[in-house]
């Protein structure tokens, strides 16, 4: 048994004599052999409310209706402070049988609010025809549960004006666009449901309500619409729609949480995500595989979503099933295996309430190696210490995750010459702790600038870890100019980005600047742009937003990406840190860095 | 259900005429309930029974209806309706505020059978102020003499003025600087934090809610019901309470969520019961406002800000005022109804819509009052028609 | 006239006003220092003026000094937040004096 | 050549050389603050440049202000005592600074 509807509100007079009916209150059977019986129930039985005498339910029909006769002392009896209306609460419940103690704790009571006015019923002629066929305000609408079985789920008629206009005639008659399992029972004037329904079919009746009153002379019509809302049920089995396959390939990403391929199971009923504890159409899932290689390695990950139906735009369930990886795969992993899972819609009653996935899983091994390519990279000897030379990669190492690979410079030649040994300083290699590729920059000016240094080759050594898998490749730094063009040595290197001017900036030799200058971006925008002015030891890489392994070695080779200090002027701060966009020209000093229009006199104390 | 509150103050519960110890009952001035958790403390047969009380609605919904069921609470249950932690109401802006509503909801939430749709406010009701209609009224007028409205040939942006008026008092402008920095700061991004949120969201919130509480309402209002004449003037006006952190959040929960989670918070509770109580339609007033008091929608709106109920305008359209909350009703199953039902009471709430346009254009602005059929629990897919008199 | 001394002036203004490049029409009162710091001078600062006049030339230095106490802010206002004319907000600091000093 | 920061600068001089008005040959040492203090500037300062270059004006104010904190004096030698060339003792404080700041 349960209500349709859990609220009903109507209104009360002074002067409504003992026996009038007020409302009626509906429940719906679960089961056929059901018999509703219907009674007032109190939140506490030593204490009831005053008015509680007042009123009776039908015990069968579940008439709300009067004990006695509403009096003007009854309504100041009532202290709420109020001068028009008062409001009483009751609740109802409704139980399979008879029972003594009418208690509503615990059992899920309808609440009933009637306002009760400090006046006498309006009569015949200041009642209008739509007080007369419908209540004031209706409450809530009726949820019927699909599947169950016929029956009345509301009285239409308003029974507080029963006998207001006894020469009137009203009857009602219920209408839908669509067709509807619905009618009115001439008799009772109960809005009846004349057949189980489906919520698959239809979630929602828009029926339209029309009450007829006829006078001697004139019949008049009132409409009002009702929705009658169809609450689900499992009552539809899982389905596939399509394959129960899907064929994967791990290979580059092997990190643990990685997700690989999609497998969808349908299901026509609603999976409500809200409340959570609800244990409607509820799913789980079991790994059928006794593999422990298989357990400790993969996990389904099941995710659903709502979907609207194409036909008839009725709501159901989509579940999106993945593959998940539950740890880092090594790179010498290299196996193929056939998962299955079997998905269980735990609280379908029938007997075909689950689907088995299969998921083909080939998992490819990875092999640390550069591409065969001699890497070539050019460096005139008046780089500056920080200037970038290059990236190193192993082959595909973009796509890598779920492991590491580390690069390390080494001579090729073991037993060159102690002198030829310290040009090797000149460069050095280093890797931000989540990029994949290896920075080569000029660590040494002083090797740079011999001129018995020469052509420089290294062995650049790429390790994966935790599998120690090595690879090399052979890479060949030419450097341009000649040994004695290059600037003194032990030349002291500043921040380009101190520089204001490009005439400064140009002459200046900065921390990291590859042609031993620094470089000028003019900026041309009005207002704070990305495309501020600033001198840049590179402009290829500084700045772009982005504080890389070898800037932030040390912020003033290119504060305008890695500053975390504070910027004064028109400026907007990078992501994580830097400047992403600045007002005229950036510079910075090694605390605080500045972004203003040009032409700045020194400020001289004047007064 | 829909609780029309005709009454200055409502007794939503039953009221019992027996003797008790605590005093001949009788209408008396409810006491905050601070105060009447100190009285009951007080005197040994209440307090005693305040614990058990409290007992009973510890634990999950479950538990707390089979307990509530028991001899204790309901012998618990029955003293305390005649306490005056039975009717005690609470102050906004108090001292002690999150206290007493603590202590009104260990009790109200005893006497109330299961979850209610609108549940009735703690606070004291919020008597419709002359000097705010009279505010609402001059809000374009006072701001006119600095409002580049007035002046001939200047664009009007009175959300700007709002702002200017804002920057030029020093409480509102430290305040409002402070919850900007907080909101507008996103959080760096961490690659080992799965779905993290762009900002630190609760100290955003708590910011928006000292704002409020702490600068005039002659200064924070109009920050927020500005009227617009264009779109650029109601883009400033969304952005007022930074909603890319205060309001928004990387997944959209569901609206019952969004309600359960604001219910299991005490302050966040009060502050829906309060919206829900002053910003229902209702149908036989003017103003579709309870009482036709516009600030009572109002300051129980802006009670929401900061909470996990924090409503904002949906869009910047400068004309049509759709105000929405952060929530979808997909995926409720047969709770979508009232899940709906929920959310119509922020994107289609007449009243609401009213009380911001009339603080926004005064009166001169003559403000259209939208006069829709009140809402049902929920609304009728159309209102009533009268079909001409068929022939006899 | 007697100079007026060392003190805190305000002036109301829109933030693209302030010359920081930020553009909105928000208004916000700008408070600065301006005002004279002769009372607070010492022999040092007769001895600027008096070498920046001659002195320094005299020496072969060009140096520039400043020859008396400058009328600065001896604290600023906390931050100042703004929504700029693309809706977008601003956290600025160190914009308006809170108190000036010699 | 970049500016250098504001720091102490020496200068041997005559204490007659000092313009304070005393006539003594005897010799001291003077230190002094100068130098650039653009890297303390704050919002203020760029907000102060812009109102003195148009600003002001605009907004019909006739204001001086230093657009720029200033390379001063944070401390200052103690007293000096010299006998002038009419064999008499004289003492005078702040003349010379003990350590310079922006």
């Amino acid at each position: 048994l349960y209500f349709p509807q859990n609220e009903y509100i109507e209104t009360v007079y002074v002067g409504q004599p003992a026996g009038t009916p007020i409302l009626q209150v509906h429940a719906m059977l679960d089961s056929n052999s059901e018999r509703p019986h219907f009674y007032l129930c109190w939140t506490s039985n030593l204490r009831r409310p005053p008015y509680s005498s007042w009123f009776s339910l039908d015990i069968h029909t579940g008439i709300l209706s009067l004990n006695k006769t509403l009096e003007e002392s009854d309504f100041t009896l009532q202290y709420q402070k109020s001068w028009s209306v008062k409001k009483l609460f009751l609740q109802a419940l409704v139980l399979q049988d008879f029972t003594k103690k009418s208690q509503c704790s615990g059992r899920n009571p309808i609440r009933i609010t009637l306002d009760f006015v400090n006046a006498t019923m309006p009569q015949c002629a200041q009642t209008d025809m739509k007080e007369l066929c419908f209540p004031h305000r209706d409450t809530s609408n009726p949820h019927i549960m699909e599947n169950r079985f016929p029956g009345a789920l509301r009285q239409l008629r308003r029974l507080t004006r029963l006998n207001v206009c006894p020469n009137y005639t009203i009857s009602y008659n219920v209408e839908s666009e669509t067709p509807a399992p619905f009618a009115v029972n001439e008799n009772t004037t109960e809005l009846v449901v004349t057949a189980p329904l489906d919520r698959e079919e239809s979630e929602r009746y828009r029926l339209l309500l029309v009450c007829s009153v006829r006078t001697e002379t004139v019949i008049t019509k009132v409409e009002t619409s009702l929705d009658v809302f169809v609450n689900d049920e499992d009552d539809n089995s899982p389905y596939m729609n399509g394959t129960d396959t899907a064929d994967i390939i791990i290979s580059f990403n092997r990190t643990m949480g990685g997700s690989f391929g999609n497998l969808f199971v349908f299901d026509r009923d609603l999976t409500p995500i809200f409340p959570i504890a609800q244990s409607h159409n509820r799913y789980d899932g079991t790994l059928l595989n006794s593999d422990p290689w298989i357990k400790n390695t993969f996990d389904i990950k099941d995710t659903f979503s709502e979907k609207k139906a194409a036909r008839g735009g009725i709501r159901e369930t989509v579940h999106n099933y993945k593959l998940v990886l539950k740890r880092n795969l090594y790179v010498t992993e290299n196996r193929t295996l056939q998962l299955d899972y079997l998905v269980n819609d735990t609280t379908y009653p029938g007997l075909e309430g689950t689907v088995v996935l299969h998921f083909n899983v080939t998992i490819l091994p990875i092999h640390i190696q550069f591409s065969n390519v001699t890497h070539m990279f050019t460096l005139t000897r008046r780089a500056s210490v920080y200037a970038q030379v290059g990236r190193v990669c192993v082959e595909n190492c973009q796509q890598f995750d779920g492991f590491s690979v580390t690069y390390r410079l080494e001579v090729p030649d073991k037993n060159v010459s102690a002198d030829m040994q310290s040009c090797y300083t000149a460069v050095s290699i280093t890797q931000a702790p989540d990029e994949m590729w290896g920075l080569l920059y000029v660590n040494d000016t002083e090797a740079l600038r011999r001129p018995e240094c020469q052509d420089l080759q290294y062995l650049v050594v790429a390790q994966e870890e935790p599998t120690k898998q090595e690879a090399s490749t052979q890479i060949h730094i030419i450097l341009d100019s000649e040994a004695n063009k290059a600037n003194p040595v032990n030349q002291q290197f500043l921040s380009c980005a101190v520089n204001r001017r490009r005439a400064d900036c140009e002459s200046a030799r900065g921390l990291g600047a590859t042609t031993g200058r620094c470089q000028w971006r003019q900026g041309s925008e009005k207002g704070i742009s990305e495309k501020y002015s600033t001198c840049s030891p590179d402009l290829r890489t500084c700045p772009d937003s982005f504080c890389d392994a070898v800037e932030s070695k040390d912020t003033s080779i290119c504060p305008q990406d890695c500053t975390k200090g504070s910027v004064v002027g028109g400026h907007e701060r990078g992501l994580r840190n830097g400047i992403q966009a600045g007002y005229g020209t950036c510079y910075c000093y090694t605390e605080k860095c500045f972004c203003e229009k040009e032409d700045i006199e020194e400020a001289i104390c004047d007064d | 259900m829909i609780l029309i509150s005709t009454l200055t103050l409502v007794f939503v519960l039953d009221v019992c005429v027996c003797d008790s110890e605590l005093g001949a009952p009788g209408w008396r001035e409810p006491l905050d309930c601070v105060r009447a958790s100190e009285l009951c403390n007080q005197n040994s047969q209440c307090s005693s029974r305040y614990r058990i009380m409290r007992q009973c609605l510890s634990g999950g919904d479950k538990e707390r209806s089979a307990m509530l069921a028991s001899k204790e609470c309901q012998g618990a249950l029955e003293v305390l309706q005649d306490s005056p932690l039975y009717d005690c109401r609470c102050k906004r802006g108090m001292k002690k505020e999150l206290q007493c509503l603590q202590n009104y909801w260990s009790i109200h939430m005893g006497l109330t059978e299961g979850e209610e749709f609108y549940e009735t406010s703690p606070y004291e009701p919020i008597h419709f102020s002359e000097e705010f209609r009279h505010a609402s009224i001059i809000s374009d007028s006072s701001l006119s003499k600095m409002s580049p409205c007035s002046e001939a040939g200047k664009p009007c942006n009175p959300c700007l003025d709002a702002a200017k008026a804002c920057n030029l008092n020093e409480t509102c402008k430290r305040l409002r600087s402070a919850y900007n920095s907080i909101c507008s700061k996103a959080t760096p991004p961490q690659p080992s934090v799965a779905n993290q949120e762009p900002c630190s969201r609760k100290r955003c919130q708590k910011a928006l809610r000292q704002f409020f509480e702490r600068v005039s309402w002659e200064l924070s209002y109009p920050l927020l019901f500005c009227s617009c004449p264009d779109q650029a003037c109601a883009e400033r006006r969304r952005r007022t309470i930074v909603p890319s952190c205060s309001h928004q959040e990387r997944h959209k929960p569901s609206c019952l969520e969004l309600r359960r989670t604001c219910r299991s918070d005490a302050l966040c509770r009060s502050r829906l019961a309060d919206f829900h109580m002053n910003c229902q339609m209702t149908s036989h007033t003017v103003t579709s406002c309870p009482h036709d008091n516009y600030h009572g929608c109002l300051m129980s709106y802006v009670g929401l800000l900061g909470s996990d109920v924090t409503p904002n305008y949906s869009d910047s359209s400068p004309s049509n005022i759709t105000i929405s909350l952060w929530c979808t009703c997909r995926a409720t199953g047969s709770q979508e109804p009232e899940c709906e039902a929920f959310h119509r009471d922020f994107t289609h709430n007449t009243c609401l819509k009213n009380a911001i346009q009339s603080f926004g254009y005064g009166s001169e602005g003559g403000t259209l009052l939208v006069t829709e059929p009140s809402s049902t629990f929920l609304p009728p897919a159309q209102p009533p028609i009268i079909s001409k008199p068929a022939p006899s | 006239r007697r100079p007026k001394p060392c003190s805190l002036r305000e002036l109301e203004l829109t933030v693209s006003e302030l010359g920081l490049g930020y553009d909105s029409d928000e208004t916000v009162l700008l408070r600065y220092c301006s005002g004279k710091c002769t009372a607070h001078r010492h022999n040092y600062d007769i001895t600027m003026e008096h070498m920046m006049r001659s002195g320094f030339r005299q020496k072969g230095r060009k140096d520039k000094v400043s020859n008396g106490p400058c009328c600065r802010p001896t604290a600023f206002e906390k931050d100042f937040s703004f929504l700029d004319n693309k809706s977008r907000y601003h956290t600025i600091q160190n914009v308006s004096a809170k108190n000036c000093g010699c």
